[in-house]
């Protein structure tokens, strides 16, 4: 393909479909039906569909202040990282087939490692905005940090393991061709799931800007334009990072696959919105149902319960593969 | 240690239900009768003895009577907390405790209302 | 009696997230271990103790109402009843009746409204809607009967001012019905719930001999092990002729108190039913003079009057000179007995747990600031952190985080609850 | 134990430290005691009598002296959700109001340290060797005169 063609769909990819403008709007939508649903669990009325980009908006318009003790260039910059992080992840996801827009051996890695970023941004943020509420704030979210991502990392590796390849396009793939997958890798799919929750910082993982305790976390000192980036951050990050796990375990398109050319494609984006929105309620009604734990407390759970279901999963993983190769009967 | 989630069945099946709230100012609830709002004064029947003005712990009510017997009955909704000892006090039913619960107003010389009538 | 411990000394307050009244605690903190705490509350201190002096019997009973907005009832019961005691008045059985009804109808929205708090605190926020929508049933009842939500002034000198009809009995019965079917969700759910027992149980523990040391009153005293209780041990209104449970336990923890909570919400219930159900008939007061013609023949005497408000015992003490305005009035409300169990549970929790053990006495600050406290608890030597200090202790201390065991508190002198004080399942 | 029992059983206990004792109607029992001086040796006797809960310290100004009332209760007997009734008790002193001082018994009853400091902003009766004699009820740099003392009450009819 010449070059040209190569890139302006690498920039359509980037800017318009699973890039920045889709995933504007379906972050702020995601947020509004996570908001929605959660309201709608404790018998409230809940927002309006526009509030999400009402709130955005206003934040926009609101003076964005830097505080005295804060170190600048890093106050400043926090934001952006994380929310090009997490655009960037988008790309390694499959959306519309089993083919995300980019694709190479090793991308469920990078994938992994852009989905930390938004957590990092928050803790150099924070450290650095001269607060020293927010600085306790950061230790809790590194705190939590350190109890999430490895059983994140266990659990994206468990298909990686059986599809034998580490790119998400490739999981997707497998897991299409071999549905009954999705019932081996449940364990780690409930892994995943509580992981992402403490990624996201959402009840009962939303320990470092716990309302009620000290004070607020680490975006104690954001206002205005870099307080909206960040709650965008946080948006996008929710759907992001339902994406990867509706494609690692859910077996991305998988259904669509059957119906050939633009159809096609068309069934993958639609089957791609109702798992990954299945994906978000999931995350709403655990939200809803328990309360909010603390930060030992969460690092004892991660380690003692999800880590150990993570390595059995793992084993499991193994034992089914030997099996179906034949090795052991 | 049991599993989190016991809400879960509670929870989805409050997704059934209507809302638990009103969406006032839309739809307004109605009043039960004994409700107690603003004062309402009658001045017919009043005698100006001061019975409500004595027992008023909020001060929300003045009576004056000046010397050629017209007396002057003047009420302060901002002051009154609504007990409705007034009512009970005054011993010719001249004040009854209405249903107005919307009392907001922008001026404050709006709280105040009197009446002149001479005994 | 709390020694000052190293440590850094965080103030949370007075205006602070998790109670939105405003009461001070400066916490002496070990990491994320409280290892002593003090606390600061006069701050608005409304002086009604001096302005109910130069009120009259009748107009008194509407100030004292206002002390507080959740247990407004309570205030005026224990001056009327209190002053008709002075008057040597016999309240009608009709109006005792009406008394009872209201007090436990207050109860039950005030039990609700601190679980719906408690919830919050403790970030479970769905309980928190559930709690705060199902004590409509009641706010409605008590709007409907006495015709407001909160202030019902419905006590007179001599008895109650309105009445109660029969098709207020029909709404009070069957929304009973609908409560007790919420009440037995509240009790199956919260005390299991995995995530509740984790940040309630073995939290704030108050043993049995620290309740009866700081004479803890109420729902804190009952979760330890002390049984008391005004409406028996003392009983009043229609107390004699209703049957009902006291609900103790003798864990002591915010768990404890929780579900002491909840089943007394239970028994409010079965008293509510009783009274429903057997009304006498009668008059409303006990005589038919009004109230200034009462109070002329006021005696120069005393009296100590005792109501067992939601939050615990409340005494109001009266003293007449034979005018019609008090000589002296001195109110000691609940919530000032059980402030001390707060800093003495407060010690060895963790700061997260600073809300909720708070949150555990069901404080009523607006009780409080009619009088304020704050306990001892010497005013050490400031040893303070600055920024980097704080920021290598924090680090320092994460390194070895992991289990983090809970440093003994031994030498403080204070009980620990045994066994898994650091192991929490 | 009725409260008849009661009072002759703390008569005897109290008899050398009070001047007088009496029954109200309601039942409530009342000990004055002769000399302030006696207040923790008098509480001491009465919480050997098994009486431990101090209900509240009320502080009144009488113009020419200020009474100081302790209220204690006696919990009923408890058996399993009925509990038998309390009988409450008022230990009273009379402090002259030219030297405004008692004795603490916060050593003996905790709980008495916050009454008792509501008693010194109030009333301004001083309380030595009290644990922690900061201000209550009033803000740290309040400099009138104890507010429910008779001169400070404007009483407005």
């Amino acid at each position: 393909m010449s070059f040209e063609l190569d890139l302006a769909t690498g920039l359509l990819a980037l800017l318009v479909f699973p890039g920045f403008a889709f995933l504007f709007v379906y972050g702020l939508t995601a947020e509004y039906l996570d908001r929605k649903l959660y309201a709608r669990l404790q018998n409230r009325v809940g927002p309006p569909p526009l509030q999400p980009l009402a709130d955005f908006l206003k934040l926009l318009a609101k003076e964005s202040a830097v505080p005295e003790g804060a170190t600048a260039r890093i106050y400043n910059a926090a934001p952006w990282t994380g929310l090009a992080g997490v655009f960037t992840a988008m790309l390694y996801i499959p959306v519309w087939s089993e083919r995300a827009a980019f694709a190479f051996e090793g991308d469920l890695v990078v994938v992994l490692f852009l989905l930390s970023l938004p957590s990092f941004s928050l803790f150099f943020g924070g450290w650095y905005s001269g607060n020293v509420f927010s600085r306790i704030g950061t230790t809790r979210t590194i705190t939590q940090l350190f109890g999430y991502e490895i059983p994140f990392f266990l659990a994206a590796f468990a298909p990686a393991v059986a599809a034998g390849t580490l790119s998400t396009s490739g999981i997707a793939a497998f897991v299409a061709a071999n549905p009954w997958y999705v019932a081996v890798l449940l364990p780690a799919f409930g892994v995943a799931l509580l992981s992402l929750q403490a990624k996201l910082e959402r009840i009962p993982f939303d320990i470092p800007e716990a309302e009620t305790e000290l004070a607020t976390g680490a975006l104690v000192e954001y206002s205005g334009r870099k307080l909206a980036l960040f709650r965008l951050t946080k948006d996008v990050e929710l759907v992001v990072g339902a994406a990867l796990l509706s494609a690692l375990f859910l077996g991305g398109p998988a259904p669509a696959g059957v119906l050939a050319g633009t159809a096609g494609l068309a069934a993958g984006v639609v089957v791609f919105l109702a798992k990954t929105l299945a994906v978000i309620a999931l995350l709403t009604v655990l939200k809803a149902v328990v309360a909010r734990l603390r930060i030992e407390q969460m690092v004892d759970v991660f380690y003692r319960v999800l880590v150990p279901v993570a390595l059995a999963q793992i084993a499991l993983v193994l034992a089914v593969g030997l099996y179906t190769d034949g090795v052991i009967l | 240690m049991s599993i989190p989630g016991k809400l879960v069945p509670e929870a989805l099946k409050t997704l059934g239900k209507d809302n638990a709230t009103v969406s006032y100012p839309k739809d307004k609830r109605t009043m039960p009768d004994r409700f107690r709002g603003a004062v309402e004064f009658e001045p017919e029947p009043c005698t100006g003895c001061g019975m409500c003005e004595r027992h008023c712990a909020a001060d929300a009510i003045t009576v004056e009577a000046d010397a050629d017997g017209n007396v002057t009955w003047s009420y302060d909704v901002a002051k009154c907390m609504f007990c409705g000892q007034c009512e009970e006090s005054c011993p010719t039913d001249a004040i009854v405790m209405g249903k107005e619960f919307e009392l907001a107003a922008s001026d404050k010389p709006s709280f105040e209302e009197s009446y002149t009538f001479t005994r | 009696m709390s020694e000052q411990s190293a440590g850094t000394e965080i103030p949370v307050g007075p205006q602070h997230p998790s109670l939105k009244e405003p009461a001070n605690f400066t916490l002496n903190v070990d990491g994320e271990v409280i290892t002593g705490a003090e606390m600061k509350l006069s701050y608005n201190h409304r002086g009604i103790e001096q302005a109910v002096l130069s009120k009259s019997y009748i107009e008194a009973i509407y100030l004292l109402e206002r002390i507080c907005g959740i247990c407004s009832h309570a205030h005026t019961s224990a001056f009327t009843q209190g002053v008709e005691e002075l008057l040597d008045l016999e309240v009608p059985p009709r109006a005792r009746y009406i008394r009872t009804l209201i007090g436990e109808l207050e109860r039950i929205h005030s039990h609700m409204l601190w679980l719906g708090v408690a919830g919050h605190e403790i970030g479970f926020d769905t309980l928190w809607q559930y709690a705060w929508r199902d004590r409509e049933i009641v706010m409605d009842l008590l709007e409907e009967i006495t015709g407001n939500r909160v202030h019902y002034s419905i006590n007179t000198i001599g008895g109650v001012r309105q009445d109660l009809n029969d098709d207020y009995r029909e709404a009070i019965l069957d929304g009973m019905d609908d409560l007790e079917e919420r009440i037995d969700f509240y009790r199956n759910t919260v005390p299991n719930e995995e995530t509740v027992r984790m940040r309630c149980e073995g939290v704030g523990v108050v043993s049995e001999e620290l309740a009866r040391e700081y004479c803890a009153v109420g729902a804190v005293g009952r979760a330890s092990g002390v049984p008391t209780d005004v409406r028996k041990d003392a009983p009043y209104a229609a107390y004699d002729d209703v049957d009902f449970d006291v609900i103790t336990d003798d864990r002591g923890d915010l768990l404890a108190r929780t579900v002491v909570r909840i089943e007394e919400i239970a028994q409010a219930i079965r008293i509510i039913r009783q009274v429903a159900e057997r009304i006498p008939e009668g008059d409303l007061k006990a005589s038919a003079k009004p109230p200034q013609a009462l109070l002329a023949q006021v005696p120069e005497e005393d009296v100590v009057s005792r109501y067992e408000a939601p939050r615990g015992e409340l005494v109001h003490y009266v003293r007449a000179d034979g005018t019609d305005t008090p000589a002296r009035v001195h109110i000691r409300v609940p919530t000032l007995a059980n402030w001390p169990t707060v800093v003495e549970s407060l010690k060895g929790s963790y700061i997260a747990d600073t809300p909720i053990v708070v949150a555990g006495i069901d404080p009523c600050i607006s009780c409080t600031s009619r009088i304020g406290v704050e306990t001892d608890g010497s005013h050490g030597g400031e040893n303070a952190f600055d920024l980097d200090e704080l920021r290598e202790y924090g680090i320092e201390w994460y390194d070895e985080r992991g289990n983090v065991d809970r440093p003994s508190t031994e030498d403080d002198g204070r009980t620990v609850a045994d066994g898994t004080e650091g192991e929490r399942p | 134990m009725n409260p008849n029992q009661l009072k002759s059983d703390l008569d005897e206990r109290l008899e050398d430290v009070i001047a007088a004792s009496g029954k109200r109607e309601d039942g409530r029992l009342e000990f004055v005691l002769a000399d302030r001086a006696d207040l923790p040796d008098g509480v001491s006797r009465i919480r050997d009598a098994g009486i431990t809960h101090l209900i509240t310290i009320t502080g009144v100004d009488g113009d020419e002296e200020i009474e100081i009332l302790y209220h204690f209760l006696k919990y009923g007997e408890y058996d399993d959700g009925d509990l038998s009734e309390g009988i409450e008790l008022t230990l009273r002193a009379i402090v002259p109001k030219e030297d405004p001082t008692i004795g603490t018994i916060t050593d003996q009853i905790p709980a008495a340290g916050l009454y008792e400091r509501e008693l010194m902003d109030m009333l301004g009766v001083e309380v030595p060797d009290h644990p922690n004699p900061e201000k209550l009820l009033l803000p740290d740099d309040y400099d009138g005169g104890p507010p429910l003392r008779a001169e400070n009450l404007e009483v407005s009819d």
